[in-house]
C-alpha cells in the first residue's frame, strides 16, 4: 500500500490527532476530517500550526487534528483574545481558531467582534448547530426565530447573524459553509488559511443529539434541503499553476495576499461580486427573508493590512527576541534616569 | 515671630481640577529639590475631568520623609468651594495665601494670612487671553517662593524643567511668577515662621520618578513584548509610559519596526486573555489594572495557572469595593488577588514598597513567571504608582534574561520522545515546556483548562488530578524562596511591626518618632507572597508585633496569622486605616503608644 | 458460598455514556427503594455528550448510609474500555456481571464471574431496531434482579415510576428486562453472598430529589420572580427545574401570564447583572452558577456588595481551578466566594448539607437577601445537587416573606424627608431603601458602586467612605447571627470534627465507624459563613478538632483558624480530599484514626 | 414669574437634577439638557424614571437630570444587564439607560447587542465622542479610521457603528443624532420614550478636552460641517391631535405604539423609508463612505413585541406579587412531594 506524500513530504496520518470524543454523527466530526483534508493537502507545517479555542463540544475538536501541532483549548467565549496573543507573540503561527455558536454569539460575542475588527491574521470557524451541545441542548443565539427545541420550546429572539456582523465589521474575508458540504467547504478552508487577515467561517453543523430533529433549522434535513450555495469554489495554491478553465464571465478569480487564487464558478444566475460589502450584506439578508441558507464565500479584502502589518511588527517574532533587541542600552538607560534628575 | 523652622513643612495647593495648577505644583516641587531639599510630593486629585476640588502636597523636611503629612504649614488656597474646609485644616502658624476675595473675618487666628488678589492680578497682569487661567496659578508660585525664600534660579529650573519639551512657554510663566512675586513685595510681609534653605548633600544625584513609570522602564528592561491593556485610574499612566518609552527605544529607525506590541484591549478579559496567548506562544508579556479590572480577570488567572502559562499582572491599588474612590489609594486587593479564582488557586504576587522596587520588580517579574510558569502579580497602588518620589537612579541589569525551563528542537531530539509537559522531572514541581513553532514533531502538546495527566493529555481521573494539584502546591513551595525576601531591620526589640507596599515611609518615620520617645520598634517589610519563613522566624523573635496596613480587613494580618505556627499567632495585633490617603506615620505611632502604653513624648 | 450478605452493598454500573444506561440504573434504583430498602445513587459521569466511560452507583445500606462508598460489591460491566480497571476495583468476594465477550483469563480469582451475551441477546431477542441499543441496558436490569433477588414487582415499580411521562415505554422496557431474567434461569446460578431483603419502616414517606431540584423548589417557595442563568454543569439543572415548574405553578392558565421571568443570559456577567439590577427594583431575584461563572462574576458582586443590593447567587460547585474537571464534585469555591471581587469585600454564604438545606437555605436566602441588602450566596456541590438524595418530604413555609426594611410612599411621608438611604437608624448597620416606581417625590435616590454618603449623594471623603465601610462590618456583624447557625452533636468527647456541606454523609457515617472502634467524636456542621461563635464554643470544648473537606488547600480550616482567638488555633487539624469523588467515610476515619493512634477495630 | 407646568402639574424644574461635574462645553452637557427638556414636554412622571449607566463621563449625566427620580450608576459596560433586570422586576418603569461609547462598544458590547436582541423596552442613549473621555483621551472602538488623537496618534481601526450593529440585530428603533442638535434630539428623544422596545440613539456628543481637537471626526468643527439630517422630525404625543399640516408627499408619518406619532418631514432628495431594514443600512453605509455623519431616525419598527411581553410577564409588576402568587398551594406543593415519593 503506497502513501501519498503532500509537498512537504507528510502522509494524511500526519494531520490525524486523537480519537473524537463527540457523537456519531456529529457534524464537527466532519469538520475535523474537512480540515485534516485541507491541512493535508495544503502542505501546512505542522510545528507552524496554533489550535485555539474555547469551551464547548466545537472547541474540543482541535483535539482531534494535527496531534503534533500545539493547541490551546481555553476558556469560554475567550479563544479571540488568546489567539490573538499567541499570534503576537509569533506572526509566523498559522492560527486556526475553532469555536461554536455558544462560545462566539454569547459569551464571546465582544472579543469575536474586536478581533475582526483588528483583522488579526488568523481562521476562525465557527461550529455553529444553533444549540449548546456541551450543556445540553439550550438554546445558542444563532438559532432562528421559530426554531424548536428538543423538549418544544419555540424560539423568539431574532438570531444573531455572525456572517453579517462580521461583514459590517469589516471582516476581510467572510464565508458561511455545511459541515456536509465537502466541496465546497475544503477549498474555503484553504483559502481562509491562506488569506492574510481575519477570515471568518460560520460553517452549520448539525448535534445531532439535541438539535437534529424537525422544527430546527440547524438540522441535515433542513440544511439539505435550503443550502443555497451561491459559488462553487476551487483553491489553487501559490506553489501551483493557475490553469483556469472555465468560459468566460462564469468564474471569479479570487487572488489572495499569498499568490493562491480562490476560483468561484457561479451557479444559477445570481453573480455575487464578493469584494462588494453592501452586495455580501444584501444576499445574506435575500436568504434570511427567504428562508435559505446562503452559502460560500460572502466577503473578501484580500489585500487589507492585518494585524501585525499595522502594529508594525518586525519580521521576527517578537518572542524571539532576547536582551539586546530588548533592552535599552546603557547609553539610553542612562539617558532616562538623567531626564529624571 | 517666633523661631524660623527650617526646611520642616508641608505645603499644600488647594485649587480646581482642570485650571492648570498642577504645572505650577511641580514648579515649586522642582525648585526646592533644586535647592537640595528632600521632597514628597501628593497628588490629590478628584475622579473627574473638570471643575472638582484637588489638593497637591509637598512635604519638605531635611531628613527626606516621604510618607504623607497630614494638616499642611503653608497653605495656598485657591478654591472657594473647600476654603473653609482647608484653612480648618492647616497647623497652628500656618502660612496661608488665599485669594483675597476670601473672607477671614471669624477665621482662625492661630493662622498667618496672606491674601492676594489672584483674579484680579492676572486679569490686569497678565496679557494672555488664552492662558490666563492658568497663568494665574503661576503667580502663587512668586508669592510662595517670596514666602518660603525660594531663590528665582530655583523657580527659573523648576520651569525649564517642568516645560522640558516646550521650552517657549518658559518666559511666559516666568513672567506669571514675578507678578506674584511683586506682588508679595508691594504689598505683603513675612509673618509666619516657615522657610527654606538650600542644603547640601541631601538630594544629589537622586531622581524623581513616578512608580508606574519605573514599572514600565522595568517592563522594557525585563524584556516585555507584549502588552495589553484597558485604561483604568490609577493603573492606565503604567502602559503608557510603556508605549511612550518603546516609541523611543523599542523602535527600528529605519524599518519603523517595533520590537514591541502595545494592545489597547476592548477590556480587562480579552486584555488578560492576549497576554496569556503570549505568555503561552512563549513572549514575555504583561497586562495592567487596577480592582475592578482585577475582579474581571479572575477567570482568566485560573486559567493561567491551572495550564500554567507565564503572565505578568499588575494591580495598582484604589480603593474599591467595586468602583470606589477610582482616584485614592489603597491596599484592599491583597486577599484577593492572592487566590484570584474558584477552586484551590494561590499567586506569586510581588509586593514593591519603593519606586525602585517598582523597577527592579517589574523587570524581575518576567523572570519568575518564566521560571514558575504560572501568573505573577505585582501589587503597588495609587500613592506608589502615580505620585513622584525620590530616589538613586536605577541599576542596569546586569544578568540575562531566565527564560526557565524551555525545550527547543534540539533538547526534545536529544530527549527522544521521553518528555511531558506536566511531568516533574527535577522535584521541584516545575516542569518543562515547549513553544508553539518549535520544530520538532514531538514539541507540540495540547494546553487545557480542564483536567490533564503529566503527558498533557485530558483525563478526569481523580488520582491525576490530584497529582497534579500536589505538584502545584510543590511548584509553589519552590516558588516561595524564590520571590524576594522580606527586608528585616531588627535591633533586638520586643516589639515589632511588619507592613508591606508603600506604607513604608510612615512606619520608617513612625519608627523615628517612637524612637524618640524611646520605644525601638523593629522591622520586617513583607515583599511578596507566598510569606517567607523568615516572616515567623521574625515573629518568633518579638513578643509584640503590629501589622500596618491599607485596608478595612487586616489582610495580610490575616495572612500571617495563616501562615504562622499556632503558638505564634498571639502575638500580632493589626493596624489598620482605610480612608483612601496614603498612611501618615502618626496612624502608626498612635495605635503603638497605646497599645504598648508608653506615654507620648 | 459464605453468609449471605443482606442489604448492604454498593452496586455499580460501569457503561458508556449516551448508551441509554441512564434509564436502567434509575430502574433498579427505584426497585430497591421500593423494597423498603434506603439506597444513596451516585451518578459518576464524563464532561462529554457520548462514547465515554460513565458509572452509576447505587449504596444499599440498612442504616441508610448516603456517602459514597468505593469498591463495589456488585459490578455491571458494559464499557470495554474500563472493564479492566473496573474489576480491579471491586470487593473481594464481588459478583461481577459482564458481557460475556470480555475475557476473564488471569483476571482475578476472588471474585464471582457472570458471564452474559448481552450484545448477542441484544441482538437476536429485542426486534425493536431502534431502541436496541438503549434496550440492551435493560437486560442488566433483568439480570441484576435474579442476582439480588429484586422482585419482578418492584421492577415493574421502577419501570413505571421512572417511565412516568411515557407510560407506553413500560412494556417494551419490562420485555428487555424479562429477556435477563430469562437468561439468568436459563444459564447462572448464584454465587456470591450479595442479596436484597425487603425492610420496613426505613423508607416511609420518603422521597428521593436532587439538591438543585430542591433548590428550585425552594427558589418558588421563596418567592422569586427573575432566574438569569447561563448554562454550566453541574448548575444549569436548578434553572432548568425552576423553569419547568414554573411553567407547571407560575402560568396563568387563562391568559398564558408568567409570574416569573426566567432568562438564559448571554453570559454570567450579563446573569448576575441582570439579577443585580431587578433585585434593586424590589424583585426577589437570583442566578445559579458554577466555579468559572463565580469568577465572571466577581465584579458584579463587589457592586451588589457596595451599593447593597439584594440578590440570592447558587454555585453549584464542581473541581476548579479554571474548567478542571466539570462533571465531578468539590468544595473548592468557599474561600474564594466568600470575599468575592477586589477591595474590601464580605459575603454571606450559605452552606446546606442536605436535599432538605438545599430547599430550604434557598428559600430562606431571598429572606436573607432583602433584610441584608446583600448578595447571599448558596454554596451546594455537584453531589448534592445533580444526584439523588432519599429525604423527608419538605415543609410548606408558614412565614410570609421577609422584605426587609423598604420604605414605601406612604413611610416616607411620614418621615417627611428625613431619610437617607444609607443612614444607620437602629445601630444594626442595615439601612433603609425605597424602589424604584415608589410615588413620592422624596423616595427617588442615586445608587452607585463609587463612594457616597449616608444620603446616598456622590462623595470622595475619606471620612465618609470609612464610616460607610465600617457600617457594613457592622452589618455583617448583625448577620452572623441571623444564617442559619451550625448544628452541634457533642457528646463530650474530647476529639471533633467540623465539616460543612454534602461532606456530613461521610462524616456522621464515620463517627459510627470510630465510635464501633471505641472512640467518641464530637460533631459540628457549620451550615453558614460569617462563622458563628458556637464554633469558637465548640472548639474550646474540645481538645483536638479535625476540619473535614473537599479541596487542596483546606479553606474552612483556614477560616476557622481566622475566626478562633489564638489560644484555640492549635486545636485545629485539616482533612482533606480532592480527587472530584465525594469523600467517602474512610477517608476520615483512617487520618483521624492515625492522628488519634487508637489501632483500627 | 410664572412658571410653565407639563401635563401633570410639573414645572421644568423638576426635572433638573444635580449640578454636572463634567468640562464646561462637553456634548454630554448639552444631550442632558434636551432630556431634561424631552421629559418634562413629555410630562414623564419622576417616580416611573429609572436612570440606569454604566461608567464614564457620559455615564454619570443620570445624576444630573430628575434628581427625584432613582437611578443607578453601575459598572462599566453592563448597564444593559442592570437595566434588563430592572424592567423584568417593574414592566411600568420608563427605562432610560445612558452609556458612553467606551462603555458600550468595547466593554459592553456583548450585553449591548444582546439587549437589543431581546428588545427590551427601553431608551438606550450612547454619548458617543469617540474617546474615553473619564480616563483621558485614549481612543475608543467608535473612532474613525484616520482620526487622530490629541497626543497625535493616528487610528487605523475600522469603527465599530453602533447604528449599523443594532439595526442588523433587528433593533426596533435606531437613530442617530448630535448633542448639538436639540431640534431634532428632542423629538426623537421623545419617540424613544414613547416606543415600545429597544431604542437605541447614537448621539454624537464632543468631548471638549480630548477630542476636539483638528484631526478629530467627533469635534463640533467636524460634526458641523459634515452632518447630513435625513428629516426634520417632529414628535406628536398620544395625548395630542394629531394636526399635520405638511404637504402631501413631504413627510413620513411613524405611529408608535402608545398612539404617539413621529413626523418626519423631508430633507433634500433623499426619501428614506425608516422601516426598511436594509434602506436604513444602505444610508448608514453611503455616509461612511462618503464621509458624512448621517443623523435622523434610521430604523423602526413600532409594532414589533417586546421583552416583556415575549416573555409573557403579567401586567402587574413582578415585584409586587406576593405569596399568595408566587407560593405552590398547599395543594400544589404536596402534589410535587408524593411524585417525588
Ligand atoms: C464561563 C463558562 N460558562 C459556562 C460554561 C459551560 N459551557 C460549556 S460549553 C458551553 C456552550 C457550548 O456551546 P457551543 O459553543 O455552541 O458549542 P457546542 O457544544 O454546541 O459545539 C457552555 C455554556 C463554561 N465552560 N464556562
Ligand atoms: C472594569 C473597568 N475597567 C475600566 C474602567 C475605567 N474607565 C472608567 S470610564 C472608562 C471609559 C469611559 O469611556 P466612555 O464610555 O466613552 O465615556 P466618556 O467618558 O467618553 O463619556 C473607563 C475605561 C472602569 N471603571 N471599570
Ligand atoms: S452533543 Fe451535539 S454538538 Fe456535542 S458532540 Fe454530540 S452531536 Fe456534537
Ligand atoms: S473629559 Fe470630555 S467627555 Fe469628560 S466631561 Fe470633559 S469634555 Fe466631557
Ligand atoms: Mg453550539
Ligand atoms: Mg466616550
Amino acid at each position: 500500500m503506497s502513501v501519498t506524500l503532500n509537498r512537504i513530504g507528510l502522509a494524511r496520518d500526519a494531520y490525524k490527532g486523537a480519537a473524537t470524543t463527540l457523537c456519531a454523527g456529529c457534524g464537527h466530526n466532519s469538520i475535523t476530517n474537512h480540515l485534516i483534508k485541507a491541512l493535508y493537502e495544503l502542505g501546512v507545517e505542522p510545528h507552524r500550526l496554533a489550535k485555539m479555542s474555547g469551551i464547548g463540544c466545537s472547541s474540543k475538536t482541535p483535539a482531534y487534528f494535527v496531534d503534533s501541532a500545539h493547541g490551546f483549548n481555553g476558556v469560554h467565549g475567550r479563544m479571540p483574545a488568546l489567539t490573538t496573543g499567541a499570534k503576537l507573540a509569533d506572526r509566523d503561527l498559522i492560527v486556526l481558531g475553532v469555536s461554536g455558536d455558544g462560545d462566539t454569539a454569547s459569551i464571546g460575542l465582544g472579543q469575536f467582534m474586536h478581533l475582526i475588527r483588528r483583522n488579526l491574521d488568523c481562521t476562525y470557524i465557527v461550529e455553529d448547530n444553533g444549540t449548546y451541545g456541551l450543556t445540553k441542548g439550550q438554546f445558542s443565539a444563532t438559532a432562528d426565530v421559530g426554531s424548536v427545541q428538543k423538549r418544544g420550546t419555540v424560539n423568539t429572539y431574532e438570531p444573531i447573524d455572525l456572517c453579517t456582523v462580521a461583514i459590517t465589521l469589516g471582516g476581510t474575508f467572510v464565508a458561511r459553509s455545511f459541515s456536509g458540504d465537502g466541496k465546497q467547504l475544503v477549498p474555503l478552508l484553504k483559502a481562509a488559511i491562506a488569506h492574510r487577515g481575519v477570515a471568518v467561517l460560520d460553517i452549520v453543523s448539525p448535534c445531532v443529539t439535541f438539535n437534529d430533529h424537525e422544527g430546527s433549522t440547524k438540522s441535515y434535513e433542513w440544511v439539505k434541503e435550503h443550502e443555497e450555495a451561491i459559488q462553487d469554489p476551487s483553491f489553487i495554491p501559490y506553489y501551483e499553476e493557475v490553469q483556469v478553465d472555465y468560459e468566460p464571465g462564469t468564474t471569479t478569480d479570487v487572488r489572495l495576499h499569498d499568490g493562491s487564487h480562490l476560483v468561484l464558478r457561479k451557479l444559477h444566475e445570481l453573480d455575487h461580486d464578493p469584494t462588494d460589502r453592501a452586495a455580501a450584506l444584501k444576499v445574506v439578508e435575500d436568504g434570511r427573508r427567504t428562508g435559505q441558507l446562503v452559502t460560500g464565500l460572502l466577503y473578501v479584502s484580500p489585500e487589507a493590512e492585518d494585524f501585525s502589518t499595522r502594529e508594525k511588527l518586525p519580521e521576527q517574532p517578537l518572542r524571539d527576541l532576547g536582551e539586546d533587541d530588548l533592552r535599552l542600552t546603557r547609553g539610553q538607560f542612562a539617558e532616562v534616569m538623567s531626564e529624571l534628575a | 515671630m517666633s523661631d524660623p523652622i527650617v526646611n520642616d513643612l508641608t505645603f499644600q495647593a488647594a485649587t480646581v481640577n482642570g485650571s492648570g495648577s498642577q504645572s505650577s505644583n511641580s514648579v515649586l516641587m522642582r525648585a526646592i529639590f533644586k535647592m537640595g531639599i528632600p521632597v514628597a510630593p501628593k497628588n490629590i486629585f478628584p475622579s473627574n475631568i473638570e471643575g472638582l476640588p484637588t489638593w497637591f502636597q509637598i512635604r519638605v523636611s531635611p531628613e527626606g520623609y516621604m510618607a504623607r503629612k497630614g494638616d499642611p504649614e503653608v497653605l495656598v488656597a485657591l478654591n472657594p468651594a473647600t476654603w473653609a474646609a482647608d484653612l480648618k485644616g492647616v497647623r497652628p502658624g500656618a502660612a496661608v495665601v488665599h485669594e483675597a476675595a476670601y473672607s477671614t473675618a471669624n477665621a482662625r487666628e492661630d493662622v498667618f494670612y496672606y491674601p492676594v488678589p489672584f483674579t484680579q492680578l492676572a486679569k490686569t497682569k497678565i496679557d494672555n487671553d488664552k492662558l490666563r487661567k492658568q497663568l494665574l496659578n503661576m503667580i502663587y508660585v512668586g508669592v510662595v517662593a517670596k514666602l518660603l525664600d525660594i531663590p528665582l534660579e530655583a523657580i527659573e529650573h523648576g520651569l525649564k524643567r517642568h516645560f522640558q519639551a516646550k521650552p517657549k512657554a518658559v518666559p511666559i510663566n516666568l513672567d506669571a511668577v514675578k507678578v506674584g512675586m511683586d506682588y508679595w513685595d508691594e504689598n505683603l510681609q513675612k509673618q509666619d515662621a516657615h522657610r527654606l534653605v538650600p542644603m547640601q548633600g541631601k538630594t544629589d544625584g537622586l531622581i524623581l520618578v513616578e512608580g508606574n513609570q519605573a514599572a514600565a522602564l522595568g517592563c522594557l528592561m525585563g524584556g516585555c513584548t507584549v502588552a495589553s491593556w484597558y485604561p483604568i485610574t490609577p493603573s492606565s499612566s503604567l502602559c503608557e509610559y510603556i508605549g511612550t518609552y518603546a516609541d523611543r527605544f523599542r523602535v527600528d529607525p529605519e524599518t519603523g519596526e517595533k520590537r514591541i506590541a502595545v494592545v489597547q484591549a476592548e477590556d480587562e478579559l480579552a486584555a488578560l486573555g492576549m497576554a496569556i496567548g503570549a505568555g503561552w506562544a512563549g513572549a514575555r508579556a504583561m497586562t495592567s489594572t487596577s480592582g475592578p479590572g482585577i475582579s474581571l480577570m479572575a477567570e482568566f488567572t485560573g486559567l493561567a495557572y491551572y495550564a500554567e502559562v507565564p503572565v505578568v499582572i499588575f494591580d495598582i491599588q484604589r480603593i474599591g469595593p467595586s468602583t470606589g474612590l477610582p482616584t485614592r489609594t489603597s491596599q484592599g486587593d491583597l486577599a484577593f488577588v492572592y487566590n484570584l479564582s474558584h477552586g484551590d488557586t494561590k499567586h506569586l504576587v510581588l509586593l514593591p514598597g519603593t519606586v525602585e522596587e517598582c523597577y527592579s520588580f517589574a523587570r524581575d517579574a518576567f523572570d519568575l513567571a518564566d521560571r514558575f510558569q504560572t501568573p505573577v502579580f505585582v501589587l503597588s497602588d495609587l500613592d506608589l504608582g502615580m505620585n513622584l518620589w525620590m530616589t538613586k537612579p536605577f541599576e542596569y541589569p546586569e544578568q540575562p534574561f531566565d527564560r526557565g525551563k524551555v525545550l527547543d528542537a534540539a533538547a526534545i531530539e536529544k530527549l527522544q520522545g521521553d518528555w511531558g509537559r506536566y511531568r516533574d522531572v527535577d522535584g521541584d514541581g516545575v516542569t518543562y515546556r515547549t513553544l508553539p513553532g518549535t520544530d520538532h514533531p514531538l514539541a507540540g502538546y495540547f494546553t487545557r483548562g480542564s483536567g490533564h495527566d503529566e503527558d498533557a493529555r485530558y483525563t478526569e481521573s481523580g488520582e491525576a488530578y490530584a497529582r497534579n494539584m500536589d505538584r502545584l502546591t510543590r511548584k509553589f513551595e519552590t516558588a516561595r524562596s524564590a520571590v524576594p525576601a522580606p527586608i528585616v531591620d531588627a535591633k533586638g526589640s520586643p516589639v515589632a511591626v511588619i507592613a508591606f507596599g508603600s506604607t513604608v515611609n510612615a512606619v520608617e518615620e513612625a519608627r523615628v518618632r517612637l524612637r524618640e520617645g524611646g520605644l525601638e520598634v523593629d522591622f520586617l517589610r513583607v515583599r511578596a507572597l507566598p510569606l517567607s519563613k523568615a516572616v515567623t522566624d521574625f515573629v518568633r523573635d518579638h513578643e509584640r508585633v503590629y501589622v500596618v496596613e491599607m485596608n478595612r480587613d487586616g489582610q495580610l494580618y490575616d495572612l500571617i496569622r495563616l501562615h504562622l505556627p499556632s503558638d505564634l499567632v498571639g502575638r500580632l495585633s493589626s493596624i489598620r486605616r482605610y480612608d483612601g490617603q496614603p498612611i501618615p506615620a502618626d496612624a502608626i505611632t498612635r495605635p503603638i503608644l497605646e497599645l504598648e502604653a508608653v506615654p507620648a513624648s
